[in-house]
């Protein structure tokens, strides 16, 4: 071993006069062209977000200003009522607020655990075989399309439903956001998963080795590492609940109405944005442009949810 | 048959672009499956953006043929001037609008155009069925109805209430007839409107109303009363509009040509109610 | 710490774990129902002609040719380009930038944009891609369309990804003398990969169920014909499949559930891929 | 008397055979080294003895452990309860991402305690014990991750101390700890031998020799010899201990 | 001759003053050991020696650090370059999560050699100076975390020896090392000697007493002595050095 070490060494030694000779250790900088290439590339995909985001907010603001030359704000508000395509006309951004409060609500409450829980189950408790099945099992769930959701919930679950309840719509929310629940749910299990299982073993190690159960290494060590990864999870499956469409006018009808009774009919703010802007409605007409001040009205409600979402991961977050 | 006539001009080559209504799109569809069929070398495509996305691309001059279940308003038709689009509208089909119930609905044998103006009208005040006729139950009515932005919507409310777009606005409403279909299914109270092919299929689970018009008739939509104007006020035509710059390419005048020789047959074939003949001449001509 | 707090706690964890189970095999039985109902209406209609066919008033003759190749070419393009977008932004944000108001600006702006309905992201291509690049109603349109629609979804799990690389492993690297970028590219990346490609399922995933931004951009809905290039008109499963189950007839609903079994094939079969390299890649440590 | 009894225990990590027919007994209250090269399984049979291993996915084991006449791989033992008994420091330092003091108090919180003033207690008591509180006394809230490598291992021992265990695992708890430090952690199990059983895989023959009461001497998953440090030191019976021990310097 | 001067190094995290007015030598060619109790700034220092402190955010370092007369800090200093002359092995093994074989070629690799005859070379040579190719030729493909700990850092210190460094800063190599390993290493750096110039922490008082020719002493954040290794352990001129010796075991 020595003589190889030796050889070795002394192979490096020649190496290392000859370098010395054009390269010293402290060199010059060279013009770093490839940091600075990379840089700016990445720099431009971040801009193509941004852009986007300009591109968006512009579109909204334009025509949303202009919708309020005709509408008077506080009506915008305050009304209760959202008929802009009826007579007599009603501008109650609240009538679908309400439906799109209601659905993702739902949705949450039936996401957010579940797919915690999941995630929990998938991280924590099963063998990696298991997960390595599971995990794309159930994000199948993430590609269905919508339309099939949909059916599923008028023809599948509101019956289901109807049976404990009888009394309740044909159309309702529940059912509703219980299957947009189940939609997003992979959003969740999964990217909740992967924040989950890049926690260090050791971590979990030390707690194991206190006494600590399964369960409790999953919430108290476990959960909070995975802090940010979670919540991110869970603003991204938000978001995608509140821009679904189809399950919603497929199975809580395209009711515009006031009320936070799951049982009822409703309609959300995305859900009337397509109906419009796909339907006989003359485009730059009245009615036309208050799916832009719908549209300002969701891009103000998730910046406020985004603004919650990073106060608690500051609040909250653990690094290692 | 199978409704492939002989398509002309098997030699014409091109692209043809349709858009718009997606009440139109089965008819415009089947006439170009067949149209593709005996013109391999021509490209037609159909989209489905809605009566509004279909005029909004058409003014603009991005479409040969718009696909529309309403005739065009004076907002688009100033659009197209200014962009220098001139276009004729051919009428195409009938849909008629029917009024269904529930299968177990017991009581209800006909409505008339002011018993349907008392449901639909703004700030009615039918809660119940008894708050129509005092002899049927005090069952609440359920009401089901297309969203409020597609043609049916406009031309029912315009029909019965008297004003376009003027409706109660506390119904179930879906942009999806199935959908409706459905709901009328699975309610007992219910009471509902949507196209009329919707009632075709769907016939054996559901109660036609027949609607009793002003001089004491009554009629239930059928092939013949839709055609013949007697489902009044009920039926409502569809049409196309096609571009007159297009109209000078030989792909889209022999498409426009086969798509009216042909639309008697094919319009029945998706469960649309044909037009007149005299009509469809009329429409012809208006090619020629 | 008497023998009770044991029971309970022995109970509690029993319980969560059956409970957390339950809750997996929830997602899954759904699944099997969902998949149960649409296979037993579909599968009958699967057939070659279905494969060649194309879109058909006569249910019978009906296919989706143009819609499965529409959408191929739609999420084979918008994944290198939503990946690259992606992951390129995540990067920049995670390494190459310090903590400050700009940057949390664009993070609350991804963010945002995750809960932008579809349907705006159409409005936005049909203006800038359709119109403004003059593509017209173009495979590529849609392309760029979805690419944007799903980018957030691949920025913020890439970000999480790969926040989650330990700071150790880039340590090391850079003791070596790498550079930057060759740590990025050959620690932290490869580090981070399984849980980036997760994100790149969930969008795919996304990219392959949208219908109403593509109606916006232009998608057709007939189209009896293949597209061949990216600048041609086209169709994709989601929108044939939404015409068909808006039909009055009932056989259209059937071959609506055999358009879904054609596109959940394609969903997994562009999955497996994923799957298959987050399996590989994916290391515990 | 002998705690704890390991009777031809054999484990395999998927195929690798990591132990061989481990069989020897550890004496209550006395303190027992592992000695041996990197690789040979020292690390491997420490957590066969808490049921560490349970969480390594592919491993197998076969034969008993005894623990308190007990079979510690019975189907009804309750782990956690055994893990409660027999704390482990590990090789490299691994505090959670919290606070100093919800680090110390961490076992304690699961076990149930809650009130602040005993909790307060333990912690004080704990890192005084593994010779961390002159230093971290006023910084108590601030994030572990701030310690030194050094501190932070002294911060895990203080956390395994923090749950009363009878028996203590240590994998190596002092190679990352300077001389003073690693002298207090000495003296503090000198002290814990009267109360504890204490078994440490050390790379360190002097510390070996002069703590340990008896070592077992590890080669490639078996034990070569296990007896008295004195023996195992001076008079070792096999000609590999002895060649391992003479090549020592650590 | 000396390699590294330090000129009134100042190093803050945020606030906290960890290196106060280090002023100092290194010879080439020749083994500086550093000593000193947990968290006096022993890693600290010797990440400014290769600009790593630049990698944590908050740190602000003053004062000036020659290498071969170059001020490192200097705003046009190739800091790829500088790294890959000034190798380091940390105190926590860190593989990368590849295949052993690509964790040590990795250094070789991204500074350009493609070439894989030359690559396997550069590997078996650098596992063979680092005491593991004996363990490892036959599973060079397996992934590097399924080593144990101590083959895990001798794996890092293979890596660090494949680019061929000139300086080579080492983070306690050895505390995860049995003694077998440990005098390979130890072995290994005396022969490097002859060419490199080497800084080694250490906690090991006979290792810093046998391997190295100068020893400093941190306290604290401060150098309290920096002499030959003969004088700090056999005449320190401080009574703090004198005590932490006299304290010694390791
Ligand atoms: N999780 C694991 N999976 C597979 N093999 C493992 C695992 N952990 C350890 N091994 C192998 O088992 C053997 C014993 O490892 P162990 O960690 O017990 O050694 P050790 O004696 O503690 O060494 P060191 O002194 O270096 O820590 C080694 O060959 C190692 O490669
Ligand atoms: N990233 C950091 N941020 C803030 N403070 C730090 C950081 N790293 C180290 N410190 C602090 O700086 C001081 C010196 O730490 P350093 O790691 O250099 O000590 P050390 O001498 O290497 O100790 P050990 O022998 O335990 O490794 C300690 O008080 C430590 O808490
Ligand atoms: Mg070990
Ligand atoms: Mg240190
Ligand atoms: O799509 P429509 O415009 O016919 O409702």
């Amino acid at each position: 071993m020595n003589e190889a070490v030796l050889k070795n060494a002394r192979n490096r030694s020649t190496q290392n006069q000859s370098q010395k000779k054009t390269s010293g250790i402290v060199q010059k900088k060279r013009m770093n062209r490839e940091d600075f290439v990379v840089k700016s590339i990445l720099f431009l995909c971040a801009m193509v977000s941004i852009l986007t985001t300009i591109g968006i907010v512009a579109v909204l603001l334009v025509e949303t200003l202009s919708f309020f030359k005709d509408v008077s704000l506080l009506a915008f508000l305050t009304d209760t009522k959202w008929t802009p395509l009826f007579k007599p006309e009603h501008f109650g951004i609240l009538a679908l607020l309400s439906g799109s409060v209601l659905i993702t609500l739902g949705a949450s409450l039936v996401a957010l655990p579940l797919g915690l829980m999941t995630a929990i189950y998938l991280s924590e408790y099963a063998d990696d075989r298991v997960r390595r099945v599971i995990k794309p099992i159930l994000e199948v769930l993430a590609g269905i399309p919508t339309i099939v959701y949909g059916y599923f919930a008028l023809t599948f679950v509101t019956p289901l439903l109807r049976v404990i309840s009888p009394d309740m719509g044909v159309f309702n929310a529940l059912s509703a956001s219980i299957v947009v629940g189940i939609m997003i749910l992979p959003m969740v299990a999964s990217l909740s998963e992967d924040a989950m299982v890049s926690v260090p073993k050791s971590l979990r190690n030390g707690a194991y080795s206190l006494g600590a159960t399964r369960l409790e290494v999953a919430r108290k060590v476990v959960v909070p590492a995975a802090f940010s990864g979670i919540i991110s999870s869970f603003v991204l499956a938000i978001s995608r609940a509140i821009g679904e469409t189809m399950i919603v006018t497929i199975a809580a009808g395209a009711t515009p109405k006031l009320t936070l009774n799951p049982l009822e009919s409703v309609q959300t703010m995305t859900a009337y944005i397509v109906q419009v802007s796909l339907g006989d409605i003359q485009h730059g007409s009245i009615e036309y442009k208050t799916i832009f001040a719908v549209g300002m009205t969701l891009f103000i409600l998730t910046f406020l949810i985004n603004l919650i979402a990073q106060w608690l991961k500051r609040r909250f977050k653990e690094e290692y | 048959g199978q409704g492939a006539k002989d398509a002309g001009a098997t030699k014409a080559s091109g692209s043809i672009k349709i858009d718009g209504s997606s009440t139109v799109f089965p008819i415009t569809e089947a006439v170009a499956e067949e149209f593709q069929k005996a013109n391999p070398n021509v490209k037609v495509t159909v989209g489905v953006s809605g009566t509004g996305g279909g005029f909004k691309k058409f003014v603009a001059g991005d479409l040969d043929i718009s696909n529309a279940s309403r005739t065009i308003k004076d907002a688009e038709k100033t659009q197209a001037t200014s962009n220098k689009v001139d276009y004729v509208e051919i009428p195409i089909a009938y849909d008629g609008i029917s009024i269904v119930v529930n299968k177990a609905n017991t009581w209800v044998d006909k409505l008339t155009v002011a018993e349907l103006k008392k449901i639909w009208e703004p700030n009615s005040k039918v809660k119940t069925w008894k708050d129509i006729r005092p002899n049927w139950p005090a069952e609440p009515i359920k009401l089901y109805g297309p969203g409020t932005d597609s043609g049916t919507f406009e031309y029912f409310t315009e029909a019965i209430v008297g004003e376009a777009k003027k409706s109660r606005p506390d119904y179930n409403q879906s942009e999806d007839d199935n959908v409706l279909v459905t709901g009328v299914k699975g309610d007992k109270n219910s009471l509902g409107y949507f196209g009329f092919s919707y009632y075709e299929e769907n016939a054996k689970e559901l109660k036609l109303v027949p609607i009793e018009t002003g001089n004491g008739k009554t009629v239930s939509p059928t092939m013949e009363t839709i055609k013949d104007g007697s489902y009044k006020p009920l039926s409502r035509p569809l049409f196309i509009y096609v571009s007159k710059t297009s109209l000078q390419k030989p792909e889209v005048k022999s498409f426009v040509k086969y798509y009216v020789e042909n639309a008697e047959e094919l319009t029945k074939a998706v469960h649309y109610v044909p037009l007149k003949k005299e009509e469809y001449q009329a429409g012809l001509s208006k090619v020629n | 710490m008497g023998q009770g707090n044991w029971r309970i706690r022995k109970i509690t964890d029993r319980f969560a774990k059956i409970a957390f189970l339950c809750a997996t095999l929830f997602g899954i039985a759904f699944l099997g129902v969902l998949l149960y109902r649409i296979v037993a209406d579909g599968a009958g209609w699967l057939n070659w002609d279905f494969f060649t066919n194309f879109s058909s008033r006569f249910p019978a003759k009906a296919g989706v040719a143009a819609a499965l190749v529409g959408s191929i070419w739609i999420v084979l393009l918008t994944g290198p380009i939503a990946f690259f977008l992606g992951v390129g932004t995540a990067l920049y944000l995670e390494e190459y930038t310090k903590k400050s108001w700009f940057t949390r600006l664009i993070q609350v702006n991804i963010h945002n944009l995750a809960g932008v309905p579809s349907i705006v992201y159409g409005i936005l291509g049909l203006a800038v891609f359709v119109q403004g690049l003059m593509l017209g109603q173009a495979v590529l349109a849609g392309v760029f369309t979805m690419s944007l629609l799903v980018l957030p979804i691949i920025v913020v799990s890439s970000q999480e990804a790969i926040r989650s690389v330990p700071q150790h492993m880039r340590n090391a690297s850079y003791a070596l003398g790498a550079s930057k970028w060759q740590t990025i590219s050959r620690v932290v990346i490869p580090t981070a990969l399984p849980n980036i490609l997760t994100g790149v399922i969930l969008a795919l995933s996304r990219a392959i169920g949208e219908t109403a931004p593509l109606v916006v951009v232009g998608a057709l809905t007939f189209v009896a014909f293949v597209p061949a290039s990216p600048m041609d008109p086209f169709t994709v499963l989601p929108i044939q499949i939404f015409n068909w189950t808006s039909r009055p007839q009932d056989d259209f609903r059937a071959i609506a559930a055999a358009g879904i079994i054609v596109l959940l094939v394609v969903l997994l079969t562009m999955n497996l891929l994923a799957v298959y390299l987050r399996n590989k890649y994916q290391k515990r440590y | 008397m002998s705690i704890i009894q390991m009777k031809n225990v054999d484990l395999y990590y998927d195929k690798h055979h990591a132990l061989k027919n481990i069989t020897g007994e550890i004496n209550e209250r006395s303190i027992t080294a592992l000695i041996g090269p990197s690789g040979c399984g020292k690390s491997t049979f420490l957590r066969t003895l808490n049921r560490m291993n349970d969480m390594i996915q592919g491993v197998h084991i076969e034969g008993e452990i005894l623990v308190a006449e007990q079979n510690i791989y019975h189907a009804d033992v309750n782990v956690e309860n055994l893990r409660k008994n027999i704390g482990m420091v590990f090789q490299q330092p691994n505090p959670f991402p919290k606070s100093i003091y919800d680090n110390v108090a961490f076992g304690r919180r699961i076990h149930g305690m809650r009130d602040r003033k005993e909790l307060d207690e333990v912690v004080e008591q704990s890192l005084k014990a593994a010779a961390l509180w002159e230093e971290v006394k006023d910084i108590l809230k601030k994030p572990a991750y701030g310690l030194s490598g050094g501190q932070q291992q002294r911060l895990c021992i203080a956390r395994a101390l923090a749950v009363n265990p009878q028996i203590l695992l240590m994998d190596e708890p002092t190679s990352a700890l300077d001389p003073i430090s690693t002298a207090k952690i000495e003296e503090l199990i000198g002290e814990l031998r009267k109360q504890y059983t204490i078994v440490i895989v050390t790379h360190n023959m002097q510390q070996a020799a002069r703590i340990s009461d008896d070592t077992a001497f590890f080669l490639q998953g078996e034990i070569i010899e296990f007896d008295t440090t004195e023996k195992i030191f001076h008079t070792p019976s096999d000609q590999r201990t002895e060649d391992y021990i003479a090549g020592r310097f650590g």
